[in-house]
């Protein structure tokens, strides 16, 4: 088999992200960490700065943190402020909280109360995608663009947010080819694999990212799988899945991840900027009405079955084009954004007769063990004889 | 032809040898730290009972919670799997399955003979068997003489959501307040039930519900829990053998679906291994 | 010769000295609670008199702590686990700055002012794996006593992490790694070092200062005592006859209370 | 455990405390009749004074399933409908309030919305509409939203701007958010006569309004009534006093009661008398209570003589809009966005001096600690209210660090009262005293005055 030079790459830079990014500022690289999906990362790429999203990490225990945040809150970013306490977080030139639920808000609050950067913005992002949401969006986008070019000096030309918008809307539209890869069966890139080169997107420039997916795809396509065992295709939805630990044991259990409905995934790269006069207004667009994530309010309508429509039906074609067996609903502990979609978006699913799997778990690769069972499980009730 | 299923279970290690359509020998041994190597040693004795060699095991399916590294199994498959097809073949018209284990406890839906869908605890130990066996060892008494006396409680003490680590605390609490001891027990007994219950829930209680695991031997688990839930209940003749029973059919479907492929093992292939290590 | 009393009623152990203010501990006793309150705390208390030959006649006043406290019987003066520990362990160590006591269900930190009282306090959370309990749950599951557990956490070459939080279920982790073959000083080892990164972040949350003590059942465990210093990155000194300061603290605070009154 | 925990309601040191309860059931008994009339009902959240009195001034009563939930905690009958809505997969971490209401929702649905007989407090009726808000909480809009499960109505969400503190002092910044406000407030209003068929009434708006901010000064000037020492009243008074001044601040008969509570204020400061005899400590409260053991605190109160001098940002009137802000304004919308955005952001001056965010649950305290003469903090975390906690943990080091007042913290919930162990609570107050002493002692070596 060929080398796999682009999936190596990714799987290295996952593996040890904090060395990757140093080794980005040896060259010379700023670097703006940044919370969640709805940071515009065209804007603090075009001041100058790598954007890297702040993860956590399922695989070290908080232990810092619980002096600053209360245990019963999202896990995820407790171990995100206990890494930034740890010091992992330091090199960061830049700093950009965002309100994306109230874990992320709060956190980015705390954050900054305790961690100082050269450069640090808070993004408020509104909780509706009404027409005066999108206009207080963008000219909060206008803020950070303005506290960005305060703290480099230099202005930031519409052309050059234009540039990156088509830089990023690149990227956006290579992953969606990798991810219709999956669309076949069985599909020639495992989940664990996808994710490893989102992780590695979420901390490269934008050009190296691209380079990167574009070898990435290339291997995947010279991929010649032999028959493989039947095995049930599964989408993933809900809270973000960073770790591999959790890929790898779904698909240890007899199950194959071939579509993901979350953060750091098709959340992220779903879908790409218009071209607008004023590129702000595109950005405000996209990433506050295009995303679809349940911290994002929509309009009822007029009856129940519309709005689950109007917030569940792109599953359905999810479900279709990637020909998806079951669903499996990843709730991280803690987690009110998603906590109270449950109910109602398996209701929703089953009613597409689709299987669904809810599990909440810990945010802790320690914990895993005991999904091993319901994952097979779900993988048995599937079975095709 | 002769199908086995083994269930490792946290706390009892089971066994179930079947020849289709003919006997069946079963077998039932603790779990404990000492004999987790030893299902080959179980298995043998099984056999022993049965009056067979490994070799005449067409198939076997292990299960529970040890089953991911029993290397004389032919395929391993999830205790809900295998509850499931065991308490669908002694009771066809089930539709609910409540299985109280040592170490955790689950409900299943049963739905035309297959999984309509499952909820299950092992996060807290307050929600299992475990929970019983804590308090049956703060009181110096065995699970028998426990569940006895939740029976003759006429007005249980309520203590919902208690930590199993602090049932003995609470309990010794209660005993120097002077409260009878049987109301102590039984109101352990309710706040299990009521955990399970609450769980089980979920996915909806539906007439026929089987009772099945450790717990289901236990008069005042069965007393608490026909009472939460408003209608008696149904328990086969030997609740700790349905994941094993289960493992057994299934292993026998195994088999016919491998033979029919032509890829079924000949037993002269395999051997009985002592068990590797567990998850 | 009038002297004090103290007597601490713990869920596991009931403990109590005879205490001359000058002197010392002159007597005391520990035994189980064993499911009776009332008895264990009469009990101890005549044992810990006999030993230093006094009747009860010559307590000039009796201070109790603890869980069973309330069921202590006859005349005595009620003070809380945490000031009677902070007491305590000032009057038996006082160069002590902060202390940390590993009781049977809850560790507590204390920060201590210069006279011994609280500055700051952390309790454990409900959950039971932070505490004395689950030292005593896995020393059964392996067959040993409490006093080897100390010994061989030193010898733990690999120590084993484990997956849960759960001190009840720690107990089944810890047979299927004897299965898998990890040694009996790995686990032990594993777990009291997560213990002490439980304990550490409780430590970091008081912000403790000083000389640190520790104190409760489980300062009488050397391997915990020691991985808590590797966690905490300083000394951690451990109080002579560490069960004893709640009841010795106990006994000071109602000398202290009946000098006032 | 439970049958320990007898219930037991606290001992208002006021009068007036008594009598507000009042509030909360004729708030329930009028959305009652106003179905039987066939006048439209709705359900909101609470929206800092956003949207309810909008909708009260075009004729529809409403009710707050927040306040339901207290009610029923505070009655003890809220785990019923926990169970309930757990059952049906809602995960059992979510906020309690909410639980409560979807439980109780399906209840009302199952029931084919005649409210059972057994309802607390009469039961709320079925709504036309719900108001959710984006503010502070996440629950506050996810919750409506997941309602639409058992109840076919329409959800409007108010959304509400969070900004940082140094955001806030961005030029122009505040008005952007200002303007947005009152978009998104135009924006209900159209909602409100699309959906009920009638036109806004301005004038009744206005009234309404007048009688809020009257309220509102009276209950503002109680707060600073506070500030006496010996307290006049304690946190346990409050919560009684929070309902009309939350819920109904635009009913007059809320303003004749609170005009009542500022003469009982007053004429216990101006004769010294304290809510507690023997006042040694002063302490705070943040943030929710434990709606089914408040006596804990009167318990507390004559133990040690705490008098529990202030407590929660949530829940109190912000100091009354600076002049500057308020004339001029002729647009009624434009002066509910002004007021609420003020109530959220009057931290941002602390957040900034200090340097420390969040504006909201963060900052304010930095400012109540030093004029209320704080010695100590309460914090009182929530196993199902995440807003309500997110931050104790850094106020707590916040104000240690700042002004060396200490905090003890007990666990507890606004529902659940399984979470709350009295004994233990008491255990660590008892520690505290001491540890309050040492701090004043810290206090006065740094030279900080109180
Ligand atoms: N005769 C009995 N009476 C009461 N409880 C019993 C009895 N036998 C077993 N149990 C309980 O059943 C549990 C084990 O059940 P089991 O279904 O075998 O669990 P697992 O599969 O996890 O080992 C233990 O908690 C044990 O205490
Ligand atoms: N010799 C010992 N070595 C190690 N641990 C001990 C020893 N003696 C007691 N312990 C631990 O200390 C705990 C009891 O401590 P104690 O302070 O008496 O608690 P309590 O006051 O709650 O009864 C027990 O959980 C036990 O595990
Ligand atoms: S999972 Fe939900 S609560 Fe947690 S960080 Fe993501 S959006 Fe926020
Ligand atoms: S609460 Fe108790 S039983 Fe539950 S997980 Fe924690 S230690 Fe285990
Ligand atoms: S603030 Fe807390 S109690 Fe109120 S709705 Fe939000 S989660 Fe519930």
């Amino acid at each position: 088999m060929a080398e796999e030079k682009g999936l190596r790459r990714a799987a290295e830079i996952y593996a040890d992200r904090f060395r990757a990014a140093r080794e980005l500022k040896e060259k010379g690289h700023k670097i703006a960490g940044y919370f969640c999906c709805y940071v515009p990362v065209e804007l603090l790429s075009a001041a100058g700065f790598v954007p890297m999203r702040i993860l956590g990490d399922m695989g070290e225990p908080v232990t810092v943190a619980d002096t600053y945040l209360p245990t019963m809150m999202c896990p995820f970013f407790r171990s995100c402020l206990d890494l930034g306490l740890k010091g992992r977080y330091d090199f960061l030139d830049a700093f950009v909280g965002v309100h994306a639920c109230d874990g992320a808000e709060r956190v980015s609050a705390v954050w900054r109360s305790y961690l100082q950067y050269p450069c640090v913005f808070y993004l408020d992002t509104p909780h509706t995608a009404h027409d005066h949401a999108l206009v207080f969006f963008q000219k909060q986008l206008g803020y950070l663009q303005a506290v960005l070019e305060e703290h480099t000096g230099r202005k930031i030309s519409g052309a050059a947010v234009k540039e990156q918008i088509s830089l990023y809307n690149r990227q956006r539209r290579l992953v969606r080819e990798l991810y219709k890869l999956r669309q076949v069966d069985p599909p020639p890139v495992s989940g664990t694999e996808v994710l490893q080169v989102a992780v590695a997107l979420l901390q490269l420039p934008v050009q190296e990212g691209n380079r990167l997916v574009e070898d990435v795809i290339a291997e995947v396509k010279a991929r010649r799988p032999g028959p493989a065992p039947k095995k049930s295709r599964l989408l993933v939805s809900g809270c973000l899945i960073d770790n591999i630990a959790i890929t790898g044991l779904i698909e240890e259990c007899g199950l194959r991840v071939v579509m993901d409905d979350t953060a750091i995934g098709s959340r992220t790269f779903g879908h790409d900027v218009e071209p607008t006069p004023d590129p702000l207004k595109g950005l405000a667009d996209r990433y506050l009405a295009k995303i679809v994530c349940p911290r994002t309010f929509r309009e009822t309508g007029k009856s129940r079955a519309e709005d689950l429509e109007q917030r569940y039906a792109y599953l359905k074609s999810f479900i279709q084009d990637w020909k998806v067996d079951g669903v499996y609903l990843n709730l991280i502990r803690n987690c009110d954004i998603h906590g109270y979609e449950i109910p109602e978006l398996k209701h929703y699913l089953e009613g597409l007769g689709v299987p669904v799997l809810a599990v909440e778990q810990d945010y802790s690769t320690a914990g895993l063990a005991p999904l091993r069972t319901r994952f097979q499980a779900f993988a048995e009730t599937m079975e095709i004889d | 032809m002769f199908f086995a299923g083994i269930d490792i279970g946290s706390t009892i290690t089971k066994i179930v040898i079947r020849e289709d359509g003919g006997r069946q020998v079963a077998l039932v041994r603790p779990t404990g730290a000492g004999h987790r190597r030893l299902a080959d040693r179980v298995m043998e004795e099984a056999l022993e009972q049965a009056g067979l060699t490994f070799d005449r095991i067409a198939f076997v399916v292990a299960t529970g919670y040890g089953r991911v590294n029993v290397p004389f199994a032919d395929a391993q498959l999830s205790e809900i799997t295998c509850h499931m097809k065991g308490v669908n073949r002694l009771f066809p018209g089930v539709r609910t399955i409540i299985d109280i284990g040592g170490q955790d406890s689950k409900g299943i839906k049963v739905v035309n003979g297959k999984i309509g869908s499952f909820v299950m605890n092992d996060k807290c130990a307050a929600g299992t068997g475990r929970f019983l066996e804590v308090m049956a060892d703060s009181l110096g008494l065995g699970l028998e003489e426990t569940g006895e006396m939740a029976l003759v409680s006429r007005s249980p003490v309520s203590m919902t959501r208690i930590c199993t680590a602090y049932v003995g605390q609470e309990i010794v609490l209660r005993m120097s307040e002077g409260v009878p001891l049987e109301d102590i027990v039984a109101g352990v007994h309710q706040a299990l039930c009521g955990r399970i219950c609450s769980m089980v829930n979920k996915i909806g209680i539906e007439k026929e519900v089987v009772l099945t695991g450790g717990g289901a031997k236990n008069p005042g688990v069965v007393k608490y829990m026909e009472k939460i839930i408003g209608f008696p209940l149904l328990r086969p003749a030997e609740p700790l053998l349905t994941g094993a029973l289960g493992a057994s059919l299934a292993a026998q479907d195994l088999w016919r679906k491998a033979a029919a492929e032509g890829r079924a093992a000949s037993p002269r292939e395999r051997t009985l291994a002592p068990v590797s290590f567990f998850q | 010769m009038a002297v004090l009393a103290g007597l601490d009623v713990g869920s596991l152990l009931a403990k109590a000295v005879i205490l001359d203010e000058a002197e010392g501990i002159l007597a005391h006793s520990v035994r189980l609670v064993a499911g009776n309150f009332q008895t264990a705390a009469r009990d101890v208390l005549n044992a810990a008199l006999d030993n230093c030959g006094l009747t009860a006649g010559t307590v000039a006043s009796l201070g109790t702590t603890g869980l069973g406290a309330g069921f202590v019987n006859g005349p005595s003066l009620r003070n809380t686990e945490i000031s009677c520990q902070a007491r305590g362990v000032h009057y038996l160590l006082p160069r002590a700055g902060s202390v940390i006591e590993i009781g049977d269900q809850s560790t507590r930190v204390i920060r201590l002012t210069g006279q011994g009282k609280v500055a700051d306090c952390v309790i454990s959370d409900k959950c039971a794996m932070g505490s004395g309990r689950v030292l005593q749950v896995i020393a059964r599951v392996l067959r040993i006593t409490l006093e080897e557990m100390g010994g061989l956490s030193q010898e733990a070459t690999r120590p084993v992490s484990f997956s849960t939080g759960c001190s009840v279920f720690v107990e089944t982790e810890v047979i299927s790694r004897i299965a898998e073959g990890a040694g009996v000083a790995d686990i032990v080892g594993g777990l009291h070092r997560a213990m002490a990164v439980k304990i550490g972040g409780m430590a970091d949350k008081a912000r403790l200062e000083g000389d640190i003590a520790a104190a409760g059942g489980g300062a009488c465990d050397p391997g915990l005592v020691k991985m808590l210093e590797k966690v905490i990155g300083q000394k951690v000194l451990v109080v002579d006859r560490p069960l004893l300061t709640g009841a010795v603290g106990a006994a000071l605070m109602a000398a202290e209370s009946r000098g006032r009154g | 455990m439970e049958e320990k925990k007898k219930k037991r309601s606290s001992a208002k040191t006021l009068q007036t405390a008594r009598e507000a309860g009042y509030f909360g059931k004729k708030m329930l008994a009028r959305t009652r009749s106003a179905v039987e009339a066939g006048q439209p009902v709705g359900w909101a959240m609470v929206e800092w004074w956003l949207g309810a009195t909008i909708a009260k001034a075009m004729g529809v009563e409403m009710v707050f399933p927040e306040n339901y939930g207290a009610f029923c905690a505070a009655s003890r009958t809220a785990e019923a409908n926990l169970d309930y809505s757990e059952s049906d997969g809602f995960p059992s971490t979510l906020c309690g309030y909410a639980r409560n209401c979807l439980g109780y929702t399906r209840r009302l649905k199952e029931n084919g919305f005649v409210i059972p007989a057994d309802a607390t407090g009469g039961g709320m009726p079925k709504p036309d509409f719900l108001l959710a808000c984006g503010a502070a909480c996440d629950a506050r809009y996810k919750w409506f939203q997941a309602l639409g499960r058992y109840l076919d109505v329409p959800v409007w969400l108010l959304e509400f701007p969070q900004t940082g503190s140094r955001e806030y002092f961005l030029p122009g910044n505040k008005e952007e958010n200002i303007r947005f406000m009152v978009g998104e407030l135009r924006s209900f209003v159209s909602f409100l006569e699309s959906l009920l068929g009638r036109k806004m009434d301005w004038d009744a708006l206005a009234e309404r309004l007048d009688i809020l901010f009257k309220t509102h000064a009276l209950a503002h000037a109680v707060d600073r009534l506070r500030l006496a020492v010996p307290s006049p009243a304690m946190s346990t008074d409050f919560w009684a006093l929070m309902i009309p001044h939350l819920y109904l601040p635009d009913d007059p008969e809320t303003l004749a009661f609170y005009g009542r509570v500022y003469d009982e204020v007053k004429y216990k400061v101006d004769h010294n008398i304290g809510a507690v005899p023997n006042e040694r400590y002063r302490m705070m409260f943040a943030e929710l209570p434990p709606w089914h053991t408040l006596g804990f605190f009167d318990e507390v109160a004559e133990r040690h003589g705490v008098a529990f001098a202030f407590e929660s940002w949530n829940y109190h009137v912000p100091p009354p809009l600076p002049a500057g802000e308020k004339e001029g304004i002729g647009d009624p919308l434009e002066l509910i966005a002004r007021y609420s955005y003020h109530k959220f952001h009057h931290g941002a001056d602390a957040g900034v001096k200090y340097g420390v965010d969040p504006i909201i649950f963060t900052a304010p305290y930095l400012e109540y600690v030093q004029d209320y003469r704080i010695d100590g903090l309460m914090c009182h975390p929530l196993v199902s209210c995440r807003p309500a906690t997110y931050t104790l943990m850094h106020l707590r080091n916040v104000l240690l660090e700042k002004f060396k007042v200490p905090s003890v913290v007990v666990e507890g919930d606004i529902v659940d009262m399984r979470v709350f162990n009295e004994e233990e609570a008491h255990a660590k107050m008892d520690a505290f005293i001491e540890t309050m002493d040492y701090h004043r002692e810290l206090r006065r070596k740094e030279g900080l005055n109180w």
